[in-house]
């Protein structure tokens, strides 16, 4: 029994692990195809059939490029900073729910890694250390426009998670758990989250977009401004690194803004269809995966259609609008507890 | 679930009076006040880990409760004191302590 | 808890002023305020021996001792907004002083009436951050960053120590809450374990810190010079009460019995406090430095309430020292930051040359304060000394009490040196020092509470 | 089993980086080796069956405290060694000192005689749900009493760095 778990477990992260990673690959190309199409161009389309094998292209580019640790940068550092951007990003995947349970002989096996009481505080504390690889590495690097992209990729990611963490707490407020896959489960049960929270939802989103440095909030590494911010002295593979978990970091966020608001896995009139056990758990894990495409397809949209802010405005926003925004939803929700549960009569 | 099966709360007990004493030596040791500071934050650390087994021991909630109060107070400590320090930087250009000696007897 | 709340909202009410930019009326509503707080509290007075709010959760608790210190604290904090009245004057920074003082006097209330370590800790946290961010308020000056950075290092290391301390007695006790300490310390089967007496020790050294007693002075003298004047006062009056206030309640509450056992690490505070302070104080020729090491001196004879915590005057011969005590360092200060700031902020003892001739009125207040801090009768400092020596003496401590006395009389001598300074030197400036209305009236407030708060001893008998 | 290697990884780690914190020229290698302690200790927690604690630990000091440290190493470019060379008389009485408290402290507590943790068995006192309880419950005073500390470290940080108009 005990080693049967063991097993689906190892088995379900190397899963999640390929996945996530070829996941992000893919994203590599569709940005650049989604690019191409809302710009009226072709986009890649030499590599394979309709340019399918450009990633691996990519990657063989950045393999092969020569290994540089410039002269006065700190070495143990510079390596130590792509490696913890990449480790952050790839732990979050451990307690998203992917699926529904899967039945096996007598097994009955979860589709996500583990089911911990405090998911959403594992996640918030992953995302908190994450700010570390972009700090080590731009301060390691011993570079004027790397310590700049670093300092304001740090001081961005710390303000905006103070509201992304407000919007989860009246989140954590209504669901009255922890738990993604308790979350999840409620929404199988009522209505989807974004129908209660529709204020939070456009909070997390924005901080969810501030907090993977995308644009237009990517002012750590505006080129026009500071080459290439943190990574300016990043060459071969540990640029790949950097570049990647960006990638991963939208893959994840995506999941994250699918499971905790638009109902997981689950999906309208599922349990109509009349089709029940593994199959329906396949299905739900493939509209999950919908979702998250969606969603992905999402970041990429606006990235192509907003431009960039300025820093002052990226620090009004966060500071002076979302904050208080914030906060005001977690008084209306408690307000609206409150009256739920009796405690005005 | 994981009970820890054999660890005695002395070695708790005796981990965090190590931590604490580190966090002492390196409050008396270092003449850097960023530094000095980080070991006061040690010193917290200990303590808490430290309510944290007793906590577990007397099996009361209180003491982690009292954690949280820590916390609290160490985040609101490090904001004050992080301010100081660049306030300073700002007039010195230095974080040594013993670069501040106008207060002399 | 109402005393908690009025001086909160008072500070969030300045916040907002800020905002909503109502500037000029804040300083005349927060004095209005803090008189309102002391009128509850004198009416809600006779309730206190009673009192014992159910709803507060054992965290706080106001009885008659918290309620009189509450007292005090509030006629310190007012006064003291008063005396300082230019310390807001400045429209850039005023609202955030004031909001820092109020929410420090909010610290200083869970410090005397807490029943749990949490209120200890967060009460002398709430009281200490923003201290340690008004030391530092005069920004541009060496002096003033180097205070603030000396004061924030040592009160987080001290912080540290009183954490493990009630940490080891948490875990020998197995409870937050000082009556269950007391209660399971008289307890027949509770022997003292190397873990309590630790915690015993390190929460002794860290409350002795904060009160600033020798030997962990050190900060004081650095801190007090080096801090804007009006600030200095603030500390040594207002968190100087708090701050022994607690440490009292510490040993009423927690640990009555376990004095007796602990009462080496007294002796040793006291005999230090004594000597350390009286002696280095004669070599001192910047005034605030003095009156930090007079101060400490004075921790001296407060910790005696302490060791005699068996008699039954011990809490009334605290509280009127520390009253006696703040109302005369009020008086000084104030003195000294109008003679300072006359000075251009020079604030070495040469200032007080010949104010008798400069200013009469200032050069008497000094003098009353100099000589009630000296103790010499019929002022208050006087009778507050006497109280504490003869209660020393009842307890059967008399080579302590020849110690005190004596390192008091070194005491007179350097109060004298000002004294003299003022009344027989030259100023090189003899220009008249010009007094607002309000400053006078509060001299002579001043100098009549020094004169007669000591006679048929109605303080002493409040508590 | 498995628990008491964790346990002694985990104290060795966390003394071994205690101890790099101190005697490490660089302040941001110090910061560093002072996040590994931190993770050391969230893991001691999570030993102790205090997840939610762990967590919050995660956050708040390696997320939030650390951040700042490394920030501020970051603006103040602290990249050299700073520190002067002090006479070695003071580091060697401050190593004494530390010693002489580290032997003290351990000579005293080594003779608790308090068992072991294993006989109390988990009742979810870590839980997030019975600590809420009391922290809303018993506590409720200084909960609220806690926003004044934030409130005045709010107002204290931002009046030390702004810049006066003069």
């Amino acid at each position: 029994m005990l080693s049967t778990e063991i097993i689906y477990k190892i088995i379900l992260i190397l899963a999640v692990f390929t996945v996530t990673l070829v996941v992000a690959l893919y994203s590599t190309f569709a940005e650049r195809k989604v690019a191409a199409v809302l710009q009226d161009r072709y986009g890649p389309n030499r590599a394979g059939p309709l340019g399918m094998f450009q990633p691996f292209a990519d990657g063989v580019k950045m393999f092969t490029k020569e290994e540089f640790i410039p002269g006065n940068a700190d070495k143990q550092l510079f390596i130590l900073g792509p490696s913890i951007a990449m480790l952050t990003c790839l732990m979050t995947g451990a307690v998203i729910p992917w699926g529904g349970d899967l039945t096996i002989g007598d097994y009955i096996f979860k589709l996500q890694v583990t089911d911990i009481n405090i998911g959403i505080l594992y996640l918030l504390g992953v995302v908190s250390v994450g700010v570390y690889g972009i700090m080590i590495g731009g301060w390691a690097s011993n570079n004027k426009y790397s310590l700049l992209g670093a300092l304001r990729a740090s001081s961005q990611m710390i303000s905006y998670e103070i509201a992304m963490g407000l919007a989860l707490i009246a989140l954590v407020m209504m669901t009255g758990s922890l738990s993604l896959g308790e979350i999840v489960r409620q929404q199988d049960e009522g209505l989807a989250n974004i129908v209660y929270q529709p204020l939070g939802f456009l909070i997390f989103l924005v901080c969810a977009f501030a907090e993977t440095n995308r644009a237009p909030f990517d002012l750590p590494e505006t080129e026009s401004e500071l080459v290439g911010g943190y990574h300016t002295e990043f060459s071969s593979m540990k640029l790949g690194f950097y570049l990647f978990s960006e990638y991963i970091n939208m893959f994840i966020s995506s999941a994250l803004i699918a499971t905790l608001y638009f109902g997981g896995y689950n999906f309208p009139f599922q349990h109509s269809l009349g089709i029940e056990g593994n199959a329906l758990s396949i299905v739900q894990t493939v509209v999950f995966f919908g979702k998250i495409f969606f969603f992905i397809f999402f970041y990429m949209w606006v990235r192509w259609t907003i431009p960039r802010f300025r820093y002052d405005q990226l620090m009004k926003l966060g500071w002076k609008t979302l904050i208080p925004l914030a906060i005001l939803n977690l008084f209306i929700t408690g307000i609206v507890i409150g009256f739920k549960n009796g405690f005005f009569n | 679930m994981e009970i820890i099966k054999g660890v005695p709360l002395t070695s708790y007990i005796l981990l965090c009076s190590m931590l604490f004493s580190i966090g002492v030596l390196g409050v008396l040791y270092r003449r850097n006040a960023l530094v000095i500071f980080m070991c006061i934050e040690l010193m917290l650390n200990s303590v808490n880990l430290l309510l944290v087994a007793f906590s577990r021991y007397y099996s009361d909630s209180n003491a982690q409760v009292f954690v949280f109060f820590i916390m609290a107070v160490a985040a609101a400590e490090v904001s004050v004191g992080l301010a100081i320090l660049m306030m300073i930087y700002r007039n010195t250009k230095t974080t040594d302590i013993d670069a501040l000696n106008k207060l002399k007897f | 808890m109402n005393e908690i709340i009025i001086v909160a909202s008072l500070g969030i009410l300045t916040l907002l002023a800020e905002i909503f930019n109502f500037k000029k009326l804040i300083l005349p509503l927060v004095v209005a305020g803090l008189a309102a707080n002391i009128v509850v509290g004198i009416m809600e007075f006779d309730l206190a021996s009673y009192y014992n709010d159910a709803d507060t959760l054992r965290m706080i608790e106001s009885d008659l001792y918290a309620k009189c210190f509450m007292m005090l604290l509030s006629i310190i904090a007012l006064v003291w907004v008063l005396v300082n009245y230019n310390f807001f004057s400045d429209e850039t920074n005023q609202t955030d002083h004031l909001a820092l003082i109020l929410f420090a006097i909010v610290g200083g209330f869970c410090m005397v009436a807490y029943t749990n370590f949490v209120m200890l800790f967060l009460g002398i946290e709430i009281l200490s951050i923003p201290m340690y961010v008004l030391a530092g308020s005069n920004k541009r000056s060496l002096r003033s960053n180097e205070a603030t950075l000396k004061y924030f290092l040592m009160g987080s290391f001290a912080t540290g120590i009183l954490l493990f301390g009630i940490t080891l007695i948490y875990g020998s006790i197995g409870s937050f809450y000082v009556y269950d300490v007391r209660m399971k310390t008289a307890s027949v089967d509770f022997t003292i374990t190397p873990m309590f007496t630790i915690g015993v020790v390190m929460l002794i050294a860290a409350m002795a810190f904060k009160v600033s007693s020798a030997p962990f002075h050190f900060w004081a003298p650095d801190v007090y010079s080096g801090s804007p004047t009006s600030v200095t006062s603030f500390m040594a009056t207002f968190v100087k009460t708090a701050a022994i206030a607690a440490f009292m309640r510490l040993f009423i509450t927690a640990f009555p019995t376990a004095i007796e056992s602990y009462k080496n690490v007294f002796f040793i505070l006291i005999i230090a406090s004594l000597f350390i302070g009286n002696i280095i104080a004669v070599f001192q020729t910047n005034a605030k430095r003095l009156l930090a090491y007079s101060s400490i001196s004075h921790v001296g004879f407060m910790l005696l309430a302490l060791l005699c915590l068996s008699e039954a005057t011990s809490l009334k011969s605290l509280f009127f020292y520390t009253t006696a005590y703040s109302f005369t360092t009020l008086a000084a200060f104030l003195v000294l930051k109008i003679v300072s700031e006359n000075a251009s902020g020079d604030d070495d003892i040469s200032v007080f040359n010949g104010l008798a001739q400069r200013n009469p009125l200032l050069a008497g207040t000094m003098t009353i304060a100099l000589l009630s801090m000296a103790g010499i009768p019929p002022l208050s400092g006087f009778f507050a000394k006497y109280n504490m020596l003869f209660m020393a003496l009842n307890h059967g401590y008399l080579w302590l009490v020849i110690i005190a006395i004596l390192a008091s009389l070194v005491g007179v001598y350097y109060y004298f040196k000002i004294i003299i300074a003022m009344f027989t030197r030259n100023s090189t400036d003899s220009t008249a020092i010009p007094l607002s209305l309000l400053q006078k009236s509060l001299l002579v407030l001043l100098m009549l509470i020094i004169i007669t708060i000591g006679w048929n001893g109605w303080v002493f008998n409040l508590i | 089993m498995i628990t008491q290697y964790l346990f002694y990884f985990l104290t060795f780690t966390a003394i071994f980086c205690a101890l790099l914190v101190v005697f490490s020229k660089n302040p941001i290698y110090s910061a560093l080796y002072l996040i590994v302690t931190f993770f050391a200790t969230a893991g001691h927690y999570f030993l102790l069956n205090a997840q939610f604690l762990g967590a919050v630990h995660v956050i708040v000091y390696a997320g939030a405290i650390m951040v700042l440290f490394i920030y501020v190493i970051m603006m103040l470019n602290l990249n050299k060694e700073v520190e002067p060379h002090k006479s070695n008389i003071i580091k060697i009485a401050a190593t004494v000192c530390g010693g002489i408290l580290g032997l003290v402290l351990i000579a005293a507590l080594r003779e608790t005689e308090l068992g072991e943790i294993t006989e109390y068995s988990n009742n979810g006192i870590g839980l997030i749900e019975k600590l809420g309880n009391v922290l809303f419950g018993a506590y409720m005073v200084p909960f609220e009493i806690s926003t004044v500390l934030f409130l005045s470290a709010m107002v204290g940080a931002v009046f030390l760095s702004k810049k006066n108009i003069h």
